[in-house]
């Protein structure tokens, strides 16, 4: 067996919110921002709405459906930002070396004494709250381990032949970074931004715990927990599902992060957190 | 060894510098004042020579050249500046706070060390078992809990309805108080030290040196002790030590949630009103303690390992 | 020897290594190469020979022009290829080519064989489709492959024949020099000889030369035309293949040729005699060192120079102590 | 009616999770409060019942026939914690404090209602000329109006110090009052303990031994707590509101009052379409406000018909509030020529009760007239500012509109500046009118009836979208007696009237 | 003629992937005599290092015995309990692998785990332990072994760490040596001096080795007797001079013309290399003939 059950059943959750995001509008009953009639409020779960209506009188299902494009945007989104971030730097670094290196090193160490969530923040009380910023926060936020990670990977593939020969084969600098480095280390680069996407979607939901998530209407699972949380005892089901939604939907992407990771480079598991 | 703390504590000077101007360019562009945030409960009405005087009080005036330059020499005197909210100098206000998060970090840590690395190497030492298989579930689990949920869910049950713990804030200082936070908070890194903890070990069991350990006729239990321990040890430091760094950051969360005085929820509630010096020196500390903590490991680190002292 | 194709005077290599200091920040440096010279002629292999950390990759790679040399000069066909005048990495590529020893490491896991034998060619505008076809399946003849096996990747195909696809890709820009470092160390013995066998045919059909850099002395002998025998950075001795492996001069040379274990002990029962006679020295002349103690790889070395002892057959002397 | 002496109270402070300080002349922040009401008083004070300031300090005032100038008898009883008796010399010297340029106190704007006080903010004199110390227990105040002083000199910001403390920074850390309670110790970010002060001026008060004041941010946590009977008291937000309704244990002890907030969607007539007052009606006819106080806020609140709040004395019960009529809304906007409807963005913070949750309920009914509603999501912190610099199209806000009308209505004084309080830029003559006659008016019957006519007025023009009037709701313990309906804030408790009953648990007693 | 050391007798050893079981020792045969060398040659993959493992019984996972036995001292390995096993492994069985370098813990002194040893096998304490570990450092000549005994592997060159292995697996003079490719990693210079190490301690102490290598030079040195192994069978078994005198054996025979042989071109001027494909037709067919020598009485001393 190539592919443990823990890989499977991540990978299956992680499809499963993708499937939820890409089909929302069509396979979800309702509108997930328009359709609120305070008459409906706080209904529990029954045949019209399978997970119950929240304090507006919306369907939750529908909203759980829609959280899963902000979901995955957020978690898509903020991880392509942070790759390309942590592999433009990591790489160039690790390839070039001399001060550049000096420089983005020390970049890393700035970017990894402030805790993310800090950082995170701290970006958006600048920015605002709402969707872009959280991305743009998200996003300039981890790229530090990502860019470890490429600087080392690409430490090691600059000497492994094929890079050398590529060199006397007369490519340039970055063809080669492109070429013949980058293919090769986006094994661990994956892994790390999949694993990346279950924190950023943690990460939305504390700052929205903090009042600085996405903001409703968007349905983000972030928020519809965080204003859930009063209704726990009265009107459990609005609290659950967004609840499950995001346990789930963080654990498939770190199953699946760290089925990839025994796949593609064992020995990563020690060397990230 | 000595010269080598000494680099090490050297080194942490130009990150703190670049950290500390980071945050000043950052806040410096920060939408919102304290003079209007002061407006947000809707509790007052505006007063725009209240906004003007304290603004002119607080500098807030002044063009952002000559207050970074203020900004910057009282950093070098190492005075943080004066809160605008309390008016108090910002050194304090982490003062009077600094004790309630270390204790909370702590004891977060101790749980989560305490409990992990047993764990983590239990199910090293038995890879496949049920041990194994809980405890790395278990792990993965506790990754993908948002934390107040979490902490909202351990209030219900451990405070409300077994009535075992008291749900919030910090008593009188008692460990009572102390239990729900820190095991919540500790809930994180004991996941992560968990896992690392069987990478680490699972990884030292595949090396070739233990494989001439049990070519020397010694014992499963002796392998342990006298080379798996110390080899795994390395990795369970390093772990400890970013989590523990970063864990007075990461406890604002859990902080506002159980209404726990640390410098975490300083920081948030800084933020909220914009009080600019107690946000960039909160930061700062934050920073400094997660530097301090790190440099701390790699001096043991290199107490545990021979081959680092001299790279 | 028909004139010399690549000419290398007296060529410095020196690393700053970073450590000692309070801060770390001191600097001290490795002397990996120090003042080597020689030339390489038309059709001509050339091996170096030396313990591990010598310096011998090192000077394959400021030929290839991978390490920038602290100091001296290398000239393909009586162009420099170091200075401010150096040509870039696409004129170089023409003239020098690696095969490298790791066959594992050496071939991109994600690209086919295909691609990683055209980019090549198309970056040195080679873009007709058909033509980089046939040039990639004479190619993969002449080293002994099948054209069609072309489209896999690299995990396809065993150690030997990775080394050939590596060949392959070493000589597809028709490069006059290759440069050798290691071929077959790390091939298993029954498919060595297949790629010695390989690499002499080639050498001989499109009239290359080499450059070999290896520590199994039996195949330099096999295939060298003549040999340099380094010694933390410097040439120690100098000579054709005959003169190296039958009058050695040089200490360091003897113990390292004495030191091959040979199966023909087996079979005589008896350790080889050593057909090695005594050098002439000149006088107040004597050899620097025999290879014990290890010298400081940061410390300069000690002056000698190269003494020429027959024709063409240089050994290193320095002033009797 | 049975009161018992000892006990200790377990309060909470539900607004955020530190006080700032616990000098709380320096303090803009209402947190503060909290420890104002134990520890310190000032000249007047909030009479709950019969919501109005009444004489704290003072037996009595004698007030000039202009009435600008009030000759004060202060209490001969009034002791400070440190053992200073109260004299005059201690309330020109706070006066002085708070109004002191050096210290730039949010005290100073309520100062500023004394003759003279200007020009000593502004530094330009040695001293506040309207003060005058008759003797030590005679101080006479000349005010710049006939105006009543109360609403100004009842804040916590301009409470009474003693006079002799030489190091004024330690009322940052020890603050020293007149209160029935004395300063015992502070854990920063979590408690504060007060203790019983045996000297305090009203005979037999307080009941109560010690107050713990515990900070309490979130309303979650603070629920459990409550109900684990580790508080003794909490404010509830509406879904706990409704659930404590309905569980007999809890819905017999809860004290509810109508608050003198409004909560509204102010409309940025700067915005084209918001330039047409039936724009502006229609938006109060489409919204269905009842539905939204019943369901969404669970009825912790009042419809609102006007600005005035229903506590306030201009408050005219005649006039009815705009019906929902989503009819009526879409025949004015086609009048006004919005038949197909428009869009607008509606800055708001995330507060449960007057931000974005209001916002998203509002939005399915705009809907339905054709507006498209945007909720522009900012952090309570730059909603301040984004209003007060008038960049909006419109907010979502709750504001002060109590206790004293005149003040309140000042808003939408056409002179009142934009970033003052007249969000809504609002300018009308006729209200301007009635607003300077009432300014003139003595008799406050007819004051009352010159505001009520000028609250119907800004009910028609409808500069915002009238929400509602906060109704605040405590839940308390079964053992606390004494608490009372504070209009003007209801977490702020009189801690002297408070007792607690033998059947409080152990930790209590 | 003498008891065989170890007598291995059809050794199958097999690794299940999945469900299927992959046999990758088909039943192996050999005998190794007190104080004898014998030494194992073959490709990469063919078995040599799991039979070593089998022997010392560190087989891990997915690899098992399946079939035969490990006869030493008369005593059958595969039977033994485990407490009993390890009593044997490291004292009356030692090893040397190829990796000195990742062989020994980094973060122990040499001196201690050569000491670990004394204190597992003889019940030393550590103090005396320690002493007998530099003893033990100074009969491989190291120089300075009291200063050396103190140093951590990263401190020394790869040939010293490797004459520490030496001392360590020689430290409670086992019966029997097992060194799988112990010198691959080094020098030439170096690995002479190792070679001559093993030799001479072996042959004082009458150690029998059981030597693996895939370089013919390097067994031809040090062994008596030599089994070639190819793809899990032992296909030809000699006396080292036989062996390179008359290979009878088609691998033999290619793996011996495969190699150039130092001073031959002097002699025979440049010949072409055997091409082992080209004179094996079917590799696969290459297990079905075996050469197994018998033994020469006298056994000889290395
Ligand atoms: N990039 C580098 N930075 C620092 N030192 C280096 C670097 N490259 C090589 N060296 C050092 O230079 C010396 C010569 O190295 P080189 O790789 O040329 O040796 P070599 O003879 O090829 O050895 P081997 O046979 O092990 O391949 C060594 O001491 C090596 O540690
Ligand atoms: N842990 C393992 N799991 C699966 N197969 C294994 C394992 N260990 C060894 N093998 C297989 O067993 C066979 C014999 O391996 P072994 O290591 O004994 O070869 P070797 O003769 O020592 O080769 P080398 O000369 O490369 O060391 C190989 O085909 C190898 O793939
Ligand atoms: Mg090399
Ligand atoms: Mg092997």
């Amino acid at each position: 067996m190539r592919f443990g059950f823990n890989f499977i059943l991540g990978a299956l959750l992680t499809v499963l919110v993708i499937l939820a995001g890409i089909f929302a509008p069509w396979i979800a009953p309702f509108d997930p921002v328009l359709n609120a009639d305070l008459m409906n409020a706080e209904l529990p779960p029954d045949a019209t709405f399978w997970f119950g209506t929240d304090a507006q009188g919306r369907d939750v299902f529908t909203r759980i459906l829609f959280g899963a494009q902000i979901s995955l945007t957020v978690g898509i989104v903020s991880q392509v930002i942070n790759s390309i971030i942590g592999c433009t730097l990591g790489m160039t670094a690790g390839y070039w070396g001399g001060w550049w290196d000096d420089l983005v090193n020390g970049l890393t160490n700035v970017m990894l004494a402030i805790p993310s969530l800090i950082f995170a923040l701290a970006v958006m009380a600048v920015l605002g709250p709402g969707l872009p910023s959280l991305l743009i926060a998200l996003g300039l936020t981890n790229w530090s381990w990502t860019c470890r990670i490429a600087r080392s990977s690409t430490l090691s593939l600059k000497s492994q032949g094929y890079v050398q020969a590529a060199q006397t084969l007369g490519y340039g600098d970055l063809r080669i970074m492109f070429t013949q480095i980058l293919p090769n280390m986006m094994g661990p680069i994956l892994v790390m931004a999949t694993l990346g996407m279950g924190s950023a979607v943690l990460s939305e939901a504390a700052l929205s715990f903090l009042g600085l998530g996405v903001q409703p209407p968007f349905p983000s699972w972030g928020s519809m927990l965080t204003d859930a949380r009063q209704l726990i005892r009265t009107a459990p089901w609005v609290a659950v599902f967004p609840g499950l939604a995001i346990f789930l939907s963080v654990l498939g992407f770190n199953l699946l992060g760290d089925g990839l990771r025994d796949r593609l480079d064992p020995h990563m598991r020690t060397r990230t957190p | 060894m000595l010269r080598f703390t000494l680099r090490r504590v050297l080194q942490i000077v130009p990150t703190v510098i670049v950290v500390a101007l980071l945050i000043f360019v950052i806040f410096s562009v920060v939408p919102g004042s304290f003079a209007t945030s002061l407006l947000a409960d809707g509790k007052r009405t505006a007063d725009p020579q209240l906004i003007a005087h304290l603004n002119q009080e607080f500098g807030l005036d002044k063009p952002l050249t000559e207050r970074f330059v203020k900004y910057v020499t009282d950093l070098a005197r190492l005075d943080l500046g004066t809160s605008f909210r309390s008016r108090q100098p910002v050194i304090d206000l982490i003062g009077d706070r600094m004790w309630a998060s270390l204790e909370l970090a702590l004891a977060a840590m101790a749980f989560a060390v305490v409990v992990g690395v047993p764990l983590g190497f239990l199910a090293a030492l038995r890879p496949g078992s049920i041990l194994d298989t809980t405890t790395m579930i278990g792990a993965v689990s506790g990754l993908s809990m948002p934390q107040f949920w979490l902490g909202l869910l351990m209030m219900y049950v451990f405070a409300l309805h077994l009535n075992w713990l008291p749900s919030f804030g910090y008593g009188d200082g008692s460990f009572r108080n102390l239990i729900l936070p820190a095991v919540t908070l500790g809930v994180t890194p004991l996941a992560l030290l968990a896992r690392t903890t069987r990478a680490g070990v699972l990884d030292v069991l595949n090396a070739d040196f233990i494989r001439t350990a049990h070519s020397k006729g010694m014992s499963e239990a002796k392998v342990v002790r006298w080379h798996v321990m110390r080899n795994a040890l390395v990795l369970i430091v390093t772990t400890v030590g970013l989590q523990f760094g970063s864990l007075i950051g990461q406890a604002v969360v859990i902080e506002k949630l159980f209404a726990w005085p640390g410098i975490g929820s300083l920081l948030v509630d800084s933020v909220a009103i914009r009080d600019i010096p107690a946000v960039q020196g909160t930061i700062l500390v934050i920073v400094l303690w997660f530097l301090v903590i790190n440099t701390l490991v790699d001096v043991i680190y290199a107490a545990i390992d021979p081959r680092i002292k001299q790279g | 020897m028909t004139g010399s194709l690549l000419q290398v005077d007296d060529l410095h290599v020196r690393f700053p290594v970073s450590g000692g200091g309070i801060l770390g920040t001191g600097r001290r440096t490795l002397y990996a190469v120090n003042g080597i010279s020689f030339e390489l002629g038309k059709g001509e292999c050339l091996s170096i020979v030396g313990e591990s950390g010598c310096g011998k990759s090192t000077t394959a790679l400021s030929i290839l022009g991978l390490q920038a040399p602290t100091s001296g000069t290398i000239r393909y066909r009586g162009q420099p290829l170091t200075g401010p005048g150096a040509p870039g990495r696409m004129q170089r590529a023409k003239a020098v080519q690696m095969v490298f020893q790791d066959p594992y490491a050496s071939l991109n896991p994600r690209q086919s064989i295909r691609t990683s034998l055209a980019a090549p060619l198309r970056l040195h505008g080679i873009t007709t489709a058909s033509e980089v076809s046939d040039r990639i399946e004479a190619m993969l003849i002449d080293v002994g492959l099948k054209p069609e096996q072309a489209s896999r990747y690299p995990h396809e195909f065993s150690g030997g024949q990775r080394q050939r696809i590596g060949i392959a890709r070493a000589l597809i820009l028709e490069p006059e020099i290759v440069v050798l470092d290691e071929p077959v160390s790390a091939l298993d013995v029954s498919i060595r000889a297949q790629i010695i066998n390989l690499l002499l045919d080639l050498q001989e059909k499109l009239g290359l030369s080499y450059l070999m850099i290896s520590h199994d002395l039996s195949v330099v002998e096999h295939m060298s035309d003549r040999v340099l025998v380094m010694f933390f950075g410097q040439v120690v001795e100098e000579g054709g293949w005959r003169q190296i492996f039958e009058t050695p001069a040089h200490p360091y040379t003897r113990r390292l040729i004495g030191a091959i274990p040979d199966p023909e002990i087996a079979m005589s029962g008896q350790p080889k005699a050593k057909r090695f006679h005594d050098a002439q020295l000149p006088a107040g002349r004597g050899f620097g060192s025999d290879g014990s103690p290890a010298p400081d790889v940061f410390a300069a070395p000690t002056p000698s120079e190269l003494v020429e002892i027959a024709d063409n057959h240089r050994v290193r002397l320095s002033v009797a102590a | 009616e049975g009161e018992r002496h000892g006990g200790t109270l377990v309060f909470t402070a539900p607004y955020g999770s530190s006080f700032a300080t616990l000098d709380v002349q320096s303090s803009p922040n209402t947190q503060e409060e909290f420890i104002t009401q134990a520890i310190h008083r000032a000249l007047y004070s909030w009479d709950s019942i019969n919501n109005k300031p009444v004489l704290e300090l003072a037996t009595s005032a004698d007030v000039s026939e202009d009435g600008t100038t009030y000759t004060y008898h202060l209490r001969d009883n009034a002791v400070f914690h440190n053992g200073k008796p109260l004299t005059a010399d201690d309330i020109i010297y706070s006066y002085k404090r708070i109004g002191n340029p050096k210290n730039a106190f949010p005290g100073a704007s309520y100062i500023a209602i004394i003759k003279g006080a200007d020009d000593y903010i502004a530094g330009k004199a040695q001293d506040i000329s309207g003060l005058k110390k008759i003797d030590d227990h005679t101080l006479q105040v000349t005010y710049t109006g006939p105006i009543n002083p109360g609403f100004s000199l009842m804040q916590n910001t301009t409470v009474i110090y003693p006079s002799n403390v030489t190091d004024e920074s330690t009322f940052g850390k020890n603050p020293i009052g007149l209160g029935a309670f004395a300063f015992k110790e502070y854990t920063p970010g979590s408690q504060v303990v007060v203790e019983k002060f045996d000297k305090y001026y009203e005979k037999g008060k307080p009941y109560l031994d010690r107050v713990k004041i515990v900070l309490m941010g979130e309303d979650s946590a603070r629920d459990v707590a409550f109900r684990n009977k580790e508080i003794d008291v909490s404010i509830l937000g509406p879904t706990q509101y409704q659930a404590y309704q309905g569980e007999d244990a809890l819905k017999d002890h809860l004290l509810e009052v109508a608050e003198v907030y409004t909560r509204n969607i102010g409309f940025n007539p700067a915005f084209e379409p918001f330039k047409d007052k039936r724009v502006r009606q229609a938006i109060n006819y489409a919204i269905n406000t009842p539905l939204i106080v019943e369901r969404l806020v669970k009825n912790k609140a009042y419809p609102a018909s006007g600005w005035l709040p229903l506590s306030s004395p201009a408050f005219d019960k005649e006039k009815p509030a705009y019906a929902y009529d989503p009819e009526k809304a879409k025949a004015l906007l086609a009048e006004a020529g919005y038949a197909k409807g428009f869009s607008f963005e509606v800055t708001a913070s995330p507060n449960e009760s007057w931000g974005v949750p209001i916002v998203e309920a509002v939005l399915p009914m705009l809907q339905k007239v054709g507006i498209t509603v945007k909720p522009k999501p900012v952090e309570s912190s730059a909603l301040g500012d984004a209003v007060t610099s008038n960049n909006f199209q419109a907010f979502i806000w709750s504001n002060l509109s109590g206790p004293d009308p005149l003040q309140a209505l000042r808003c939408y004084y056409s002179k009142t500046p934009q970033s003052a309080c007249n969000y809504e830029s609002f300018s009308n003559a006729d209200f301007d009118k009635l607003y300077e006659a009432a300014q003139q008016e003595r008799d406050p019957a007819k004051q009352n009836e010159l505001l009520r006519q000028a609250n119907n007025l800004i009910q028609d023009e409808a500069p915002v979208w009238f929400f509602n009037y906060n109704k605040a709701v405590m839940a308390y313990q079964p053992w606390i007696h004494g608490l009372v309906p504070n209009a003007t804030e209801l977490a702020i408790q009189p801690y002297d009237e408070i007792w607690i009953d033998d059947t409080a648990p152990d930790s209590r007693s | 003629m003498t008891a065989p050391l170890l007598d291995i007798k059809e050794l199958k050893l097999d690794v299940s992937a999945g469900r299927s079981l992959l046999p990758i020792l088909k039943g192996v045969s050999f005998q190794i005599m007190p104080g004898e060398a014998y030494g194992l040659v073959g490709e990469s993959g063919s078995g040599k290092s799991v039979t070593s493992l089998a022997v010392m019984g560190l087989l891990k996972k997915p690899l098992r015995v399946s079939g035969g036995e490990v006869v030493f001292k008369g005593q059958n390995l595969l039977a033994l309990p485990k407490r009993e096993m390890r009593r044997l492994r490291g004292n009356r069985i030692a090893m040397i692998f190829q990796e000195p370098m990742t062989a020994l813990n980094p973060l122990s002194t040499v001196g201690r785990q050569i000491a670990e040893m004394f204190v597992l096998h003889q019940g030393k304490d550590w103090g005396e332990a320690v002493k007998l570990a530099v003893d033990a450092l100074a009969s491989v000549r190291v120089p300075n072994p009291d200063r050396r005994a103190t140093n951590y592997p990263h401190q020394m060159s790869g040939g010293l760490r490797q004459r520490v292995m030496i001392a360590m697996a020689l430290a409670c003079n086992p019966d029997l040596l097992i060194a799988d490719e112990p010198t691959t990693a080094l020098d030439v210079t170096v690995q002479a001096e190792v070679l001559r190490l093993i030799k001479e301690l072996c042959a004082a102490r009458g150690t029998a080795v059981l030597f693996i290598s895939h370089d013919l030079g390097v067994i031809a040195s040090v062994c008596q007797r030599v089994g070639v192994m190819y793809a899990g069978c032992l296909v030809e078994e000699n006396d080292t001079a036989l062996l390179f005198s008359d290979p009878r054996h088609e691998y033999t025979r290619g793996l011996l013309g495969a190699l150039p042989r130092l001073g031959s071109r002097s002699l025979h001027g440049r010949q072409r290399l055997v091409d082992i494909d080209s004179i094996i037709a079917d590799r696969s067919k290459l297990t079905e003939t075996r050469f197994i020598a018998p033994r020469r009485d006298e056994g000889g001393k290395p």
